[in-house]
């Protein structure tokens, strides 16, 4: 385990190196305080300061729409696909970090997704520390996830005019060394670094009503509340929670005949339980009708089903779902109103 | 298999979605080895009586009209409504916000007399639709899926949830945020959120979801002070003759 | 003339035109009796919808007046909707809508000479047989009309019914990589635009003539105008495009009982021919030198040569485009003048109460768009005058001049032969069933 | 972009030969399959298989034919949507993908030694068909046991001459009805099935009942179970779900904290009792 120190005036240098061996992905703004991760060729094009990314960087280890299998029907063949890219992402908070480790146990969970485990180990990961709260929305800190909890390569905080990087694996290393822009920690960093996460304790605050180890325990009751007929009368069901939630990954599967009609391919493709025909089967039963019911479905996936089947919450606290609702509901309201309704 | 004959036919409309064929460039030519166009009068003197498929596009609104789809739905196997103005009624469902004298007189003044019209209907409001393919003009990765499904004999089913998932899925800044109403949490998908990619906002030409959430809807317009008739006008664009199944 | 002649033509529902028209042509003992382009589209009523709509949804609706022509029509409406509401656009504006119109004029004549005017000239019924014959030749075709459709996908999102282009500016702008990926569009298109000359040069018109006014924008610069200008005429006609009734003026067809426009004669034209006529001069060396080996030279007054002159059109838009990119490529584009509008909820645009109008030459001829609005910028009136209506008088003129110059044809050479005279005008019927005063028969 | 290619995915298919094909009814058709290479698919009763026609898609279907049959395996498409109708097209001699089995089927080493009670309503009888002849098959090896069948209409009624020679055994009890009935010759009940359980004789200690059916069946019939004493964990139910992966990851069959094709098809009563979305 160590630490290293880029220099701030490095740090354009530094992308630029890696641009021009990998593809480099990284939080590019948008406008209107929206950021999103896209492929950059120098620092200056990244924002350190950001809020989470509109989509996490999910999209790069479960895409959007993912080649499974090709066929030729006129050959009788069927072939088992994985279509990636080496990409090195590089700015990931450790919220997100925290929502690809949801993604891990899932699917590596058995029967194991080979896809998914395989394109996973060609990303490299670069976290980046926030240092201060994102916005109101953010709730890391309930579930835990507002400090660095493995999950990378290299991970940077930044401090008054450097980066602190702390290596975690060996290909981290390999890029350290690469790049030859990198200096190791002294304690005046590493002193600095410990104030960093020292403030962040206190700024860092629960914002719920509840604490972490009882939330679960919260929704052990919260089944039959009246806080999901509120939400039904208010979801639109676009979507949005679900699409840019970090640990949703429910998908559909979607073939594709090419014009020729005997080659094609079978994907999977991002789904939404938050979509009206989601659940709906052949007979017109639709085990989740309401938008109430639907959106009851997300929360326990989040706090109480993976907690029962993986110990974690699934929830990483980045806000997102709430930042992009079309209707505002808002995951910390949603959390304190059913602590109001059970005390 | 021989090859499935096929016909256009073109009812009120701008044509434009039977322009989305010529647009496929050298891919119309891979079109044109699965199927036979025998009548396609914007492109071809060719004329059949008899075919398999046919593609309708605009909306019905003359009795004359009425009729002939009438005919064309008795000769196809396979009915297609093509097109906003096929699906849905499109743009031309807002003349049903007019009295129907009215509107004649304003456009042909002392012609009015001559010009008959009724109110405009979707082709499925008039006879059974097999396919739906949606959308003003027609998206041209969808109007090849959905001839992939009726060559192979499978159904087509338009996605029946909101455009905001697509939007989403391109990373777009939602219109909300920047200040602008836009009609995609009500719009089936299936565009690719097409507008919303290059700026402008979604008017709905998809058609609204089957169960669109009436109270949610106006709690978002509340929030964002928007009074209520901006967005029923935007949804009459394409959506008015929707109001003639709910009376239904 | 043959005297006892007796024709009749009766063409229901003309193929290879936009929208529906039929041909009625009746010829007894050598008497012209009958001679009429009846418009059998179905009414659309867009300028009555129009009525209480945000200005500021005017481009997006009466772009669906016609699909063919959708960004031109777009470009008169924002024009229209601009004037109404006192908006001056930016330069960076006015080239990128000048780049726009010039895809459209070019897409537009590709399909029209390719598809459309074609099989009559190499004598089949439509584009399908010569897949067969002349494989090359519609390959050709298909790619330049797609290489068009690609660069309105980048430039407005897509060619039928364009998306960022609306009143105020754009809500998208190309990006450094899409002005590249465009202009190898537009240089990959060059030796297909060489090859179609070359291919024009060996068909063969029929031969009529008929003088008659010819009426386009002119302008006092060096530029072919296209987007602004004032109504010209080769009759010495000078107009402001807001007195644009005085050109369209109607009056009653005695026969056929419909109303169609006239300026200083019975009818006038307009199109690439008439534009040709007016402003040849105005036109790059390229096309210039097209026109040479089409041996076309203005005025020209046979009307089946429309389609040269939209060949020759088609060389000028090509290479204009490319100039307008490199323009770009220079002087950059700044990615700031993007506007986000929708209803201008957020008022980014001021809004005031007035009237506009827009006059813009789109593939079939000069378009006019005209609006009044009420200080909420509510459309009060709306009046769209679309070149096919204004075209219609002069293609029944043509037809009377004509009938008796081939009544010693058979019945299938003069029907052909009004069918190819009415293809040549391109007509968009579709279209002209939004002009006040078009007469529809009965069905 | 590069290319992989993954030889142990869970979604690549086996080859699936239909060497028999039958039309029951309007809606249903029955499809007799071979893997490729002779390789047995070895399932247990009530797991079911993704069945996929390439360029159409994959559907969840029961597995119909009992495990004690070999070298081919036996499935039942009701024409409803995309899969389903494309199915319908093919015919003896077609080629199928074919993934699995999946998913938990009846607990066979579990009821061995005990009665039995099948109640099967509509389509029901596809995956229970697997059961009974399973049960048929090594018969000494159960104690009572009783099957009672439903729906609509004896023209719906799927394979007409197994349940006749099930209806003549006499080492089973055997019951059906008809919701609606037009023909004088039918020799069976008219009613919902509900009706048939009250007359059945168990022991409801040693008795496990197999119910499946369409979703509105369950609540009546469990009703009716639960007042015959059967325990709730002698329940056994299999619920239909929109499934996607079969491999439980794609979120659509989720029922609570179950994934309905991994934890599932086949639950007992006590286990999904209180769950609200299961019934
Ligand atoms: C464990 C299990 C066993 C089943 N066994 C049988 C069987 O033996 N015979 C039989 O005919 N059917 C069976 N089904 C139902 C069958 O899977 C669906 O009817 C089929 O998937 C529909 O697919 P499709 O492509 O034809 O329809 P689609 O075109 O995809 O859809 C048509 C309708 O079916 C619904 N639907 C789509 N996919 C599924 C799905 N995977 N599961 C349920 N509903 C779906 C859609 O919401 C839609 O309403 C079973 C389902 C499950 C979960
Ligand atoms: S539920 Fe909301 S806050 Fe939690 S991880 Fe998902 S998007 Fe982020
Ligand atoms: S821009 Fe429109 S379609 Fe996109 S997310 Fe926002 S509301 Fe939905
Ligand atoms: S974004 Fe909306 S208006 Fe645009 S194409 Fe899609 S559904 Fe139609």
């Amino acid at each position: 385990m160590q630490y290293v120190i880029l220099k701030k005036v490095n740090f354009d240098d530094f992308i630029t190196a890696l641009a021009a061996q990998e593809k480099v992905v990284g939080p590019v703004a948008r406008g209107y305080d929206n950021f999103s991760f896209q492929e950059v060729k120098s620092g200056k094009e990244i924002s350190i300061k950001y809020i989470p990314t509109i989509l996490p960087p999910k999209k790069y280890f479960m895409p959007q729409r993912e080649k499974l299998i090709e066929f030729d029907k006129s050959q009788n063949k069927f072939e088992a696909v994985l279509e990636y890219d080496k990409v090195v992402i590089f700015g990931i908070h450790t919220c997100d970090l925290a929502g690809i480790q949801c993604l891990n146990m899932v699917f590596s969970d058995k029967p194991k997704d080979i896809n998914y485990l395989v394109r996973k180990n060609k990303l490299l990961i670069i976290g980046l520390e926030c240092n201060v709260y994102c916005d109101q929305y953010a709730s890391c800190k309930v579930v835990d996830n507002h400090l660095p909890n493995g999950g990378y390569d290299l991970f940077f905080t930044e401090l008054p005019d450097s980066f602190i990087v702390h290596v975690n694996t060996l290909r981290g290393d390999e890029l350290i060394e690469k790049t030859r822009l990198f200096n190791p920690a002294e304690k005046i960093h590493l002193d600095q670094l410990e104030e960093v996460r020292k403030k962040k304790r206190e700024i860092f605050k629960d914002e719920v009503k509840i604490g972490h180890h009882e939330l679960s325990k919260l929704f052990d009751r919260a089944y039959d509340s009246k806080v999901w007929e509120d939400l039904d009368k208010r979801c639109v069901a676009c979507g949005n929670c679900t699409n840019v939630c970090p640990s949703c990954y429910c998908f559909d599967i979607l073939d594709n005949m090419n014009f020729d009609f005997n080659t094609g391919d079978r994907s999977r493709g991002w789904d939404s339980c938050q979509n009206e025909p989601f659940a709906k089967v052949a007979t017109g039963e639709n085990f989740r009708k309401t938008r109430g019911a639907r959106q009851r479905h997300r929360y326990f996936r989040k706090f109480k089903y993976p907690v029962e089947r993986y110990s974690r919450y699934f929830c990483t606290g980045c806000g997102r779902c709430t930042r992009t609702c079309m209707a505002k509901i808002s995951l910390k309201e949603t959390i304190n109103a059913l602590v109001d309704e059970q005390k | 298999m021989s090859k499935p004959k096929v016909a256009f036919f073109d009812f009120a409309c701008c044509e434009g979605c039977q322009l989305q064929m010529a647009n496929f460039g050298e891919v119309l030519l891979d079109i044109l080895n699965l199927v036979d166009i025998v009548t396609f009068r914007e492109v071809m003197s060719e004329k059949s009586e008899i075919y398999d498929i046919a593609i309708i596009e605009g909306s019905i609104t003359t009795a004359h009209d009425t009729e002939r789809i009438k005919n064309i739905r008795a000769k196809a196997k396979v009915v297609i409504a093509y097109g906003s103005c096929a699906t849905i009624g499109g743009i031309n469902g807002m003349k049903n916000k007019f009295d129907l004298e009215e509107i004649k007189k304003y456009v042909y003044r002392d012609g009015a007399k001559q010009i008959e019209t009724l109110p405009t209907r979707a082709v499925h409001q008039v006879v059974k639709v097999d396919y739906f393919i949606n959308c003003c003009p027609v998206y041209p990765p969808e109007i090849l899926k959905v001839l992939k499904c009726v060559i192979a004999g499978i159904p087509y089913a338009v996605p029946d949830y909101a455009v905001c998932v697509e939007c989403k899925l391109n990373e777009n800044v939602c219109m909300y945020d920047k200040g602008i109403t836009c009609l995609g949490p009500v719009t089936k998908a299936g565009c690719n959120s097409w507008c919303i990619n290059n700026g402008n906002i979604c008017y709905g030409c998809r058609g609204m979801v089957t169960n669109p959430a009436k109270n949610g809807q106006l709690d978002i317009l509340a929030r964002h002070k928007i009074p209520l008739d901006w967005i029923t006008n935007k949804l009459d664009m394409y959506n008015k003759p929707r109001e003639l199944d709910e009376q239904k | 003339m043959n005297k006892s002649r007796n024709v009749k033509v009766n063409v229901e529902y003309l193929t290879r035109v936009e929208g529906h028209g039929n041909i009625v042509v009746n010829v007894k003992d050598g008497k012209l009796e009958d001679c009429r382009l009846d418009i059998i589209e179905p009414p659309r009523f867009f300028e009555g919808m129009l009525r209480g709509r945000s200005i500021f949804e005017a481009q997006h609706i009466t772009s669906r007046i016609c699909g063919i022509c959708a960004c031109g029509h777009s470009l008169a409406s924002i024009q229209a909707g601009e004037d109404a509401l006192g908006f001056v656009a930016s330069e960076q504006t006015i080239r990128l809508r000048k780049l726009l119109l010039h895809q459209e004029i070019l897409d537009s004549h590709i399909l029209h000479i390719y598809l459309l005017a074609a099989p009559d000239l190499l004598g089949v019924k439509s584009f399908v047989p010569l897949i067969d014959t002349h494989n090359k030749v519609v390959r050709r075709a298909l790619r330049m009309k797609k290489n068009c459709n690609n660069i309105c996908d980048i430039l407005v999102g897509r060619h039928v019914h364009p998306i960022s282009a609306i009143v105020g500016g754009f809500t998208k702008l190309p990006k450094e990589k899409d002005l590249d990926t465009m202009l190898d569009i537009l240089k990959s298109m060059q030796p297909d635009m060489d090859a179609t000359i070359e291919l024009l040069a060996t068909l063969k018109f029929p031969d009529f003539q008929r003088p008659t006014e010819y009426v386009a924008l002119v302008n006092d610069t060096d530029e072919y105008p296209l987007l602004s200008g004032e109504i010209g005429s080769t009759d010495g006609l000078k107009l402001n495009k807001k007195d644009y009734l005085k050109l369209t003026n109607e009056f009653m067809v005695p026969l056929s009982s419909a109303k169609h426009t006239k300026a200083s004669r019975s009818s006038y034209m307009v199109g690439a021919l008439a534009r040709l006529n007016l402003n040849f001069n105005k036109l790059n060396l390229k096309a210039k030198k097209a026109a040479d080996l089409l041996q076309f030279k203005p005025v020209c007054t046979n009307p089946y040569l429309n389609t040269v002159a939209q060949a020759i059109e088609s060389v000028h838009c090509l290479e204009e485009s490319i100039t307008l990119i490199e323009h770009f490529k220079a002087n950059g584009l700044k990615q700031e003048e993007a506007i986000v509008v929708g209803l201008n909820e957020k008022g980014t645009i001021p809004v005031r109460a007035g009237k506009g109008v827009g006059a813009v030459e789109v593939p079939r001829g000069i378009l006019f768009h005209d609006y009044e609005i009420d200080k909420d910028g509510k459309i009060i009136n709306a009046n769209c005058i679309i070149p096919t209506g204004q075209n219609l008088g002069n293609v029944e003129d043509d037809m009377r001049k004509l009938v008796p110059e081939i009544l010693d044809k058979s019945d299938e050479e003069i029907t052909l032969m009004m069918e190819m005279l009415v293809r040549a005008y391109d007509p968009c019927i579709s279209c002209s069933t939004h002009f006040l005063d078009v007469k529809f028969t009965n069905r | 972009m590069k290319t992989l290619k993954l030889t142990d995915s869970e979604y690549l298919v086996k080859q699936g030969k239909i060497i028999r094909a039958k039309q029951m009814t309007k809606l249903e058709k029955f499809f007799e399959i071979a893997l490729a290479g002779g390789e047995s698919l070895d399932h247990e009763p009530g797991q079911f298989v993704m069945v996929s026609i390439p360029g159409v898609g994959e559907a969840p279907l029961s597995i119909s034919s009992s495990p004690t049959k070999r070298g081919s395996f036996e499935i039942v498409a009701r024409s409803v949507g995309k899969v389903t109708s494309a199915l319908h097209k093919l015919d003896t001699g077609d080629t199928i993908g074919v993934r699995g089995p999946f998913g938990k089927g009846f607990p066979v080493q579990i009821l061995e030694g005990n009665d039995l009670l099948v109640v099967a309503a509509g389509l029901g009888l596809v995956p229970l068909r697997s059961l009974i002849n399973f049960v048929i098959d090594n018969r000494r090896d159960f104690g009572k046991v009783n099957i009672l069948l439903g729906c609509k209409t004896p023209e719906d009624m799927l394979f007409g001459d197994e349940v006749e020679s099930w209806r003549k055994r006499i080492d089973v009890n055997f019951d059906y009805t008809v919701d609606r009935c037009s023909d004088s010759d039918w020799k069976g009940n008219i009613g919902l099935i509900t009706s048939l359980i009250p007359g059945v004789t168990i022991d409801p200690e040693r008795t496990f009942a197999a119910v499946i059916g369409p979703p509105v069946m369950y609540k009546y019939v469990i009703i009716e179970l639960l007042k015959k004493n059967i325990p709730e964990r002698q329940i056994l139910v299999s619920l239909e779900r929109h499934m996607k992966c079969g491999i439980g990851k794609c979120g659509h069959c989720q029922i609570q904290n179950y994934y309905c094709c991994k934890d599932g098809p086949v639950f007992t009563y006590e286990q999904i009792k209180s769950k609200k979305e299961a019934l």
